[in-house]
């Protein structure tokens, strides 16, 4: 398959608020169950051990309609809810069995509230990620919550989840990851084959893809993109940070690579690599997908970090490890959990003299202009400043 | 030396910039502005600058490098493109060596930038949507009021009893100026009242890209506007603003863009041509 | 909660009493370089007094410093000083304001400066802020830092697993951080008996609280409760103090109930009592007396607030701190606070308030800083209309940013709800 | 005669409905508010007191045999000329307050030149203003602002260029001019007006040449009802700011529940787009407001807006909901903020969009956000009825019906042509209850406690 074959597929999919191929992945089997999840992070192998398909639920795009959403949520509030609840009031997510609500911000925490009270139908969970990092005590916590959650899962699907199922998953999901990595890796060393808008497709198209299709489909795009003729542009490298709940409109990401800067790092749609490390396999396999939270979880603003002297040094990490030059905040207007947190992640570039700069965007942000601005001038000067 | 162009494409205004450098050296030889006036900005500038060359008696073959700024992206006959905050820091820089940071007032958006002795931009800020203090909220008040563009500096230093228009929206703070109108408050007072409100904003800018001293230089559209300059300067004299900073503007401040778009132009044509590099990047 | 509000406004004997406590706590912190006395730094939502009481660890809190900041009209200044030093306009102006105020030399409200804390405390997560707040301070302080993570009660109720992990967390990292920082040994029983205080106090409380059910209510259940709920919430839960003040005020009420008194206002006596409300979201503190004058002045009364149960709900589901199971019933505490629970309870809860306190609706002010109250308010609004059958109205405020208390908006919004329930009742009588 | 007359005072137009005992509608007036509130105020007072003159001689006329079957051709006629006569009137105080600016410094040297243009310039606009008041002819508005301003530049331009004079000379002390001219209250001498224009329309059209006997008695004798203001409510935008008592003073919301009530009694869902604020109303089966949103302080897609628009396209507002009807395909727009709106269409029409899409786009847009509004008050319950400005705009309509249907199914919506008016109508009704003792949506009330 082309690159462009496959991006037009990724595409399509990404465009798609009624979730077609989610619904005929449902339809193919009958009893088969669908379960979504809002961002950050939701430990996916346990849905997949129960035999349903997970799915991200990563608000409406930059073309949804809000109508709805809007009665429901004070203008001061990002936008992801309002858009996500649009798409439930217009039955866009009817086939959808079960929605997990992840421990994010205290905006995803209500919603699932929200969700309660406006589709009393469909099974709706808060879930909860511990934020004590003792494997005896938030270990022990996250283990039980996890053993509740595959209980309800159980109830909803009338199913038994053996350890062996889990097992399996893992290592599904373990291979997933595998080559997530790969193409994350493959941008660091060759951004200008790999257009982060791409990039960013294909990862997207593992939102709503069964894992195992979207790890081929990985695998097809590394094969083709090393045959695709494409020159390097005179591009600065940057990490992008920020956007890991609401996701920029397509056109901001194109819009800051347009000018003038290659996105070698970032934290879109983090679900699919919060873990870092491979799970394993042997022994209880709920305390190990509990352990690996613990232990070899990515750091992001809605985990407390218990150590001051560790705070924000993974970015400094991402920076180096990318070789890029600066870091562009792109956080979602009003997002807390992002905001609150960027001022700490500034002190830590500042005293590693990493440059950079921030704004923030909403899903349907229509003007990109003031962001190439922003982006443009950074570029600029890191090109002019360290040419001359 | 070789010859440049600056084409900045504003939202309300066209300017270019003609220029020969070379080093550290350069002459500025020629510019021209115009106002777009729901015309395409496009063709106009590029209308524009083959005018300005034809009056020095040159051709686009004669020039090293177009350099294009503001909304100039996606002209096709330019060399490369600077963004706006790059090219108004080094414009800000040629026009007043001490400058140490740019207030960019145009006709629909404020940035504040704060720049180092070489015109490198170190911090900024941008006004948000909201922004009922830009040049076209102004215009419209002024034609509201029966008073042309220039006679608006001058009528604001007149004025003995500001009245402050409130809010953040253009649109209601043009009901406020409309309902200040039937209370008989003068146009001094209330174009004054703007400015300050103007003024606020733009100082709050300033204040939030941690600019500590120097001159700051005023560029664009309203740095023409001499009741908006004088308004900042009072903001900073006022001791309560806690800046110790001096507001400078200059009669071809409306070129900054442009200016800055010429000088970097010929900056990285003499990188290009020691990397060999011209044919790819243009 | 602010010593110097209630002076100009209330002069009952409480009223005096709640002053002196709150000036020797501030004065107990601000002498603590010389004294020596622990300090820690905390929030009222779930706040472990009755814990740090047995550390001899002295309690500051920021959010009422920001409060009282607020009320005195200094915030403005001190969040756009942090909104210089790079914090967002869009987040809690709670936190800016406190950080602000370190900007501007951390001075207490008794005008002397605020030493360093020596502990960090932060014992309920039912705010994602609180945990960002904490790492702020945390990089400004550098000090020990303890943190107990509150599971949310998304499923409506407190599973065995979400006590016993708390549980775990105060035996195995609260309490052994104190008694380091502190040099104190723990000692259950201790906890024990300042618990058994607390319960005292708490009693007296919702039986002020409560009062209100009366048509013709003696107190405001929102602006006033922000003065009667102060001690309790803050850093007099369990103390000798608040019994007595709790009791104090208790008697107070039952003789303006004995004599038909409507609530005091700081205008004086309050009018007849046309409207009764229960309102959800804290209030605005920036423009406190003026955005309360806007309810009285048209006799509307608040019989009901959820934020008289943020720092703790007692009236509700009866809970109480018991003395018998100090480290459990301190989980449960935590857990249950307003907050804490899920939206559908939340809901429930305010029809039931609209109901047992016969209150014409149910009023939001929503407040811009706080998702944690304010994301999902429109559609408790609508169910609480359609269950109760009663209108509801919606205003939007903050809690210390003055840019965003909008006087004439305001005051529009709540003279078309109060002529809106006035029409109704009119059009009733028509009806019927 | 007693009269209650409710005004409401909009960011755009002021609005009067005048009332008599039985609740019968018997004049309406709209004007600008772009000037004086005082002004507007009495401007469209005086207007629907002149409508209700017009009532009066229909109902006067219809005894008269020799114009049965012909009454209406007969008022049309004699308002036309007497619109003409209004605007010749205005027109003259707008040329001698031009004229008066003249000397101003400013343009010295230019004295000259300046009187002779303003002369010709003045002089074709009256010539036009025949044929612009000609049976049948169509006007782009019903303001002088707009009718002459719009000539004035068009004519001055040429005018301009011919005598060698700048044009934005002329335009400077037009504008100067306007806002006196509309800032001062109308001139009175109604019946004079009149009389005048009864000569005009018998020159116009003979057939109307009916004795004096016949036709002047019943034009004096309603020219002779006294209209007593028996009690006058005003309601509308930033009701602070209104030239009335505190007394007559009631909320908009109340006033506009209650007056598409009595448009349409079965209403259940109102919907006002007006210049500066958008409002979604629920009311109940006697009209009583049961629950109501309004758009924050941020104007983004209101009526402004689609002014704002027109200005950047060089257009009326009348003119846009035609040409967005004509779209092929609508473009997306996601911002509706008013002061970037101009922005905005440049950047689309820069992208080789077509005006009429994009155009398009906008007016979904709006609608797109009442939308929201009304689905945050209680969404739509049958029947359903669109008020303001902005349902005078068929596109605008057309969308709202699309997605009224799209989001809750059939449902009947009401949009009268006269829809502009509800929050008048409401208040007038008010006034007659007032006068009747009742109180209710009075705010000093609530304030006395
Ligand atoms: N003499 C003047 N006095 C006041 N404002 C002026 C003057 N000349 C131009 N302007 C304003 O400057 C604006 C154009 O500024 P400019 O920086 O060129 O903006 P842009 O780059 O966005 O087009 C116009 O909106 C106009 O209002
Ligand atoms: N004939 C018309 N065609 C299209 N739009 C109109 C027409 N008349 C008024 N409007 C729109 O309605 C708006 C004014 O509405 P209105 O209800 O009078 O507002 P307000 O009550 O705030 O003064 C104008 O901004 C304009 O966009
Ligand atoms: S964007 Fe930010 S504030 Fe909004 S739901 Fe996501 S994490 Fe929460
Ligand atoms: S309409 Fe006014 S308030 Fe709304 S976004 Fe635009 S400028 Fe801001
Ligand atoms: S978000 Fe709300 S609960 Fe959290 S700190 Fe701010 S005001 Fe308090």
């Amino acid at each position: 398959m082309s690159v462009k074959e496959i991006i037009d597929r990724c595409e399509v999919l990404f465009e798609d608020v009624n979730f077609t191929s989610a619904r005929e992945w449902k339809d193919a089997k009958p009893g088969r169950k669908v379960v979504g999840y809002l961002p950050i992070y939701v430990p996916c192998e346990i849905i997949h051990a129960a035999g349903m398909l997970p799915i991200g639920i990563l608000g409406g795009g930059s073309d949804l309609e809000v109508i709805h959403g809007d009665a429901y949520y004070q203008s001061y509030i990002c936008r992801i809810p309002r858009s996500t609840v649009e798409l439930g009031v217009t039955n866009r997510l009817d086939f959808i069995d079960g929605m997990l609500f992840p421990s994010t911000c205290d905006v995803i925490r209500n919603l699932s509230g929200v969700w309660k009270l406006m589709f009393p139908e469909v099974m709706a969970r808060y879930f909860d990620t511990p934020q004590n990092y003792r494997k005896d005590i938030g270990g022990e916590f996250y283990k039980n919550d996890l053993r509740e959650l595959i209980e309800s899962l159980e109830e909803l699907g009338g199913v038994k989840v053996t350890d062996d199922d889990l097992r399996n998953s893992i290592e599904v999901y373990n291979e997933n990851r595998k080559w997530v990595n790969k193409v994350y890796q493959y941008r660091k060393d060759k951004p200008w084959k790999t257009p982060s808008a791409e990039i960013y497709l294909l990862m997207r198209a593992g939102e709503v893809l069964p894992p195992e299709e979207h790890t081929q489909m990985m695998q097809d795009y590394l094969a083709a993109v090393e045959n695709e003729e494409r020159r390097m542009k005179d591009n600065c490298r940057v990490v992008l940070n920020g956007s890991f709940c609401e996701q920029p409109p397509l056109g901001m990401i194109k819009s800051i690579e347009l000018a003038g800067c290659y996105i070698v790092d970032d934290d879109f749609i983090m679900a699919n690599r919060m873990i870092t490390t491979d799970i394993s396999t042997e022994g209880d396999p709920l305390e190990n997908i509990a352990n690996a939270f613990l232990t070899d979880s990515m750091p992001f603003p809605s985990k407390f970090e218990p150590s001051e002297e560790e705070k924000g040094l993974y970015l400094a990490d991402y920076v180096r490890q990318s070789g890029a030059e600066g870091v562009i905040f792109a956080a979602a207007s009003f997002c807390d959990p992002a905001l609150l947190d960027q001022p700490l992640l500034y002190h830590v570039l500042d005293d590693q003299k990493i440059p950079y700069i921030a704004f923030q965007f909403a899903e349907n942000s229509g003007q990109m202009q003031p962001i190439r601005e922003q982006a443009g001038t950074f570029a600029d000067s890191i090109k002019l400043w360290s040419a001359a | 030396m070789v010859k440049t162009v600056g084409i900045d494409v504003g939202t309300g205004v066209v300017k270019v910039a003609l220029f020969e450098v070379e080093g550290d050296k350069n002459e500025w030889i020629g510019k021209r502005v115009e106002r777009i006036r729901k015309r395409d900005p496009y063709k106009l500038a590029e209308d524009t600058m083959d005018d300005l060359l034809k009056e020095n008696g040159l051709t686009r073959d004669d020039i090293a490098y177009i350099a294009t700024t503001g909304e100039g992206e996606s002209l096709e006959f330019h060399t490369g493109h600077f963004y706006s905050m790059t090219t108004h820091a080094r414009g800000a820089i040629y026009l007043n060596p001490e400058s140490r940071s740019v207030l960019d007032v145009g006709a629909l958006h404020g940035r504040a930038i704060r720049i180092d002795e070489h015109g490198k931009v170190l911090d900024y800020r941008m006004t948000s949507q909201c922004a009922s203090g830009s040049g076209q909220f102004l215009e419209n008040i002024a034609r509201y009021l029966g008073i042309t563009l220039e006679e608006i500096g001058e009528l604001s230093q007149q004025s003995d009893d500001p009245e402050v228009v409130s809010g953040i929206c253009a649109v209601l703070a043009e009901t406020d100026v409309i309902n200040m109108v039937s209370r008989s408050i003068s146009a001094p007072n209330i174009l004054k009242g703007i400015h300050i409100s103007m003024s606020n904003r733009l100082l709050k800018l300033l204040r939030a890209t941690k600019v500590m001293e120097g001159d700051v230089m005023v560029t664009g559209g309203l740095a023409l506007d001499t009741g908006l300059v004088a308004t900042m300067a009072e903001g900073v004299a006022d001791p309560k603003n806690k800046v110790n900073v001096t507001i400078k503007s200059d009669p071809d401040s409306i070129y900054a863009g442009a200016i800055g778009a010429a000088l970097w132009g010929g900056f990285r044509y003499e990188k290009l041509q020691e990397l060999g590099q011209l044919q790819e990047a243009s | 909660m602010c010593a110097d509000v209630t002076t100009d406004v209330i002069k009952d004997a409480s009223m005096l009493k709640q002053k002196e406590m709150i000036a020797s706590n501030y004065d107990k912190i601000t002498s603590a370089p010389e004294t020596g006395v622990k300090v820690s730094s905390t929030f009222v939502p779930g706040n472990l007094n009755e814990l740090t009481m047995c550390f001899d660890i002295a309690n500051n809190l920021p959010e009422i410093n920001a409060l009282s900041n607020a009320m005195r009209k200094k915030t403005g200044a001190m969040i756009s000083d942090a909104e210089k030093m790079g914090h967002s306009e869009d987040v809690c102006t709670y936190v800016k304001a406190d950080l602000g105020m370190m900007a501007k030399g951390n001075i207490a409200p008794n005008g002397k400066p605020m030493p360093n804390p020596d502990m960090l405390l932060l014992s309920y997560t039912g705010c994602y802020t609180f945990l960002k707040w904490f790492e702020l301070l945390r990089e400004q302080y550098k000090c020990p830092t303890v943190m107990l993570h509150v599971p949310y009660e998304g499923e409506g109720k407190i599973t065995k697993n979400m006590r016993d992990y708390v549980v775990k967390q105060l035996k195995e990292e609260v309490i052994p951080t104190m008694e380091q920082v502190s040099g104190v040994k723990f000692d259950i029983d201790r906890l024990r008996e300042y618990m058994k205080d607390s319960a005292k106090a708490e009693d007296d409380l919702v039986w002020v609280l409560q009062s209100a059910k009366n048509v013709r209510s003696p107190i405001d259940a929102y602006f006033g409760a922000v003065y009667y709920i102060g001690p309790i919430f803050s850093a007099f839960r369990g103390t000798k103090d608040a019994v007595e003040y709790y009791s104090l005020l208790r008697s107070e009420i039952e003789e303006r109930l004995a004599k038909g008194l409507g609530p005091v206002t700081p205008e004086g006596e309050m009018g007849e009592e046309k409207y009764r409300l229960v309102v959800e979201g804290p209030p605005n503190w920036t423009n406190f007396r003026e955005f309360w004058k806007m309810f009285h002045e048209d006799g509307a009364v608040v019989v009901a607030s959820s934020y008289s149960k943020v720092g703790g709900v007692y009236d509700y589901d009866g809970f109480r701190h018991d003395p018998q199971n100090p480290l459990e019933s301190l989980a449960e505490y935590c857990m249950g606070c307003y907050t804490n629970r899920n939206l559908p309870d939340r809901t429930t809860m305010m029809a039931d308030l609209v109901e047992e306190y016969q209150a014409d609706g149910l009023l939001i002010n929503s407040i811009k800083s706080c998702n944690s109250f304010a994301a999902g308010e429109l559609l408790m609004l609508r169910e609480v209309e359609a269950r109760t059958g009663k209108p509801g109205a919606f205003i939007e405020t903050d809690l210390v940013d003055p840019r965003y208390f909008s006087p004439a908006n305001v005051k529009n919004r709540l003279e078309s709800y109060f002529q809106m329930i006035e029409q109704k009742r009119q059009g009733g009588a028509q009806a019927a | 005669m007693k009269c209650y007359i409710g005004i409401d005072l909009g960011s755009t137009t002021t609005k009067a409905i005048l009332m008599d005992d039985n609740m019968d509608v018997l004049g309406q007036g709209i004007t600008n508010s772009r000037s004086n509130y005082d002004t507007a105020a009495a401007v469209s007072k005086q207007e629907a007191m002149i409508s209700t003159r017009f009532t009066l001689f229909h109902r006067a006329f219809e005894e008269i045999p020799q114009l049965e079957g012909k009454v209406d051709d007969f008022l049309g006629g004699l308002e036309r000329n007497f619109r003409l006569e209004q605007y010749l009137e205005q027109l003259q105080d707008l040329r001698d307050t031009c004229a008066g600016f003249v000397d101003n410094v400013r343009y010295k040297g230019m004295e000259k030149a300046m009187v002779e243009a303003l002369d010709t310039t003045f002089g074709q606009l009256a010539e036009e203003a025949i044929p612009l008041f000609a049976p049948g002819a169509e006007r782009k508005s019903d303001f002088f602002r707009d009718i002459a301003g719009g000539r004035f530049m068009a004519i001055s331009e040429e005018v301009a260029k011919q005598a060698d004079l700048s044009y934005d000379v002329l335009l400077n002390v037009y504008d100067k001019s306007i806002i006196e001219v509309e800032n001062r209250p109308p001139a009175g001498d109604l019946a004079g007006k009149f009389m005048r224009a009864m000569d005009k329309l018998v020159t116009e059209s003979p057939e109307f040449d009916i004795k004096d006997a016949e036709l002047g008695k019943p034009i004096q004798e309603a020219l002779d009802v006294e209209l007593e203001e028996t009690f006058v409510v005003g309601t509308g935008y930033g009701r602070v700011r209104l030239p009335f008592p505190k007394d007559h003073i009631r909320s908009e919301i109340l006033c506009h529940g209650l007056g598409a009530h009595m448009m349409y009694p079965e209403t259940r869902t109102v919907l006002d787009i007006g210049g500066q604020d958008t409002k979604a109303i629920q009311v109940d089966g006697q009209g009583i407001v049961e629950n109501f949103q309004m758009n924050d302080r941020c104007a983004a897609g209101c009526g402004r807006y689609l002014g704002y628009i027109a200005d950047e396209m060089n257009m009326g507002v009348h003119e846009l909901g035609p040409l967005a009807s004509k779209a092929t395909k609508v473009a997306k727009i996601n911002s509706t903020c008013t002061v970037f709106a101009g922005a905005e269409l440049r950047d689309r029409l820069a992208l080789g969009e077509k005006r009429e899409d994009v155009l398009a786009g906008l007016h979904r847009a709006i609608i797109l956000r009442a939308m929201s509004i009304i689905s945050r008050s209680g969404g739509v319950t049958d029947q359903f009825t669109f008020t303001g400005g902005v349902a005078n705009n068929e596109a605008a309509v057309t969308e709202l019906k699309k997605l009224i249907e799209e989001n809750y199914g059939k449902v009947t919506i009401n949009i009268d042509p006269d829809s502009i008016y509800t929050g008048a109508l409401g208040g007038a009704a008010f006034a007659l209850r007032a006068a009747q003792g009742d109180t209710t949506g009075q705010e000093e009330e609530l304030g006395a406690a």
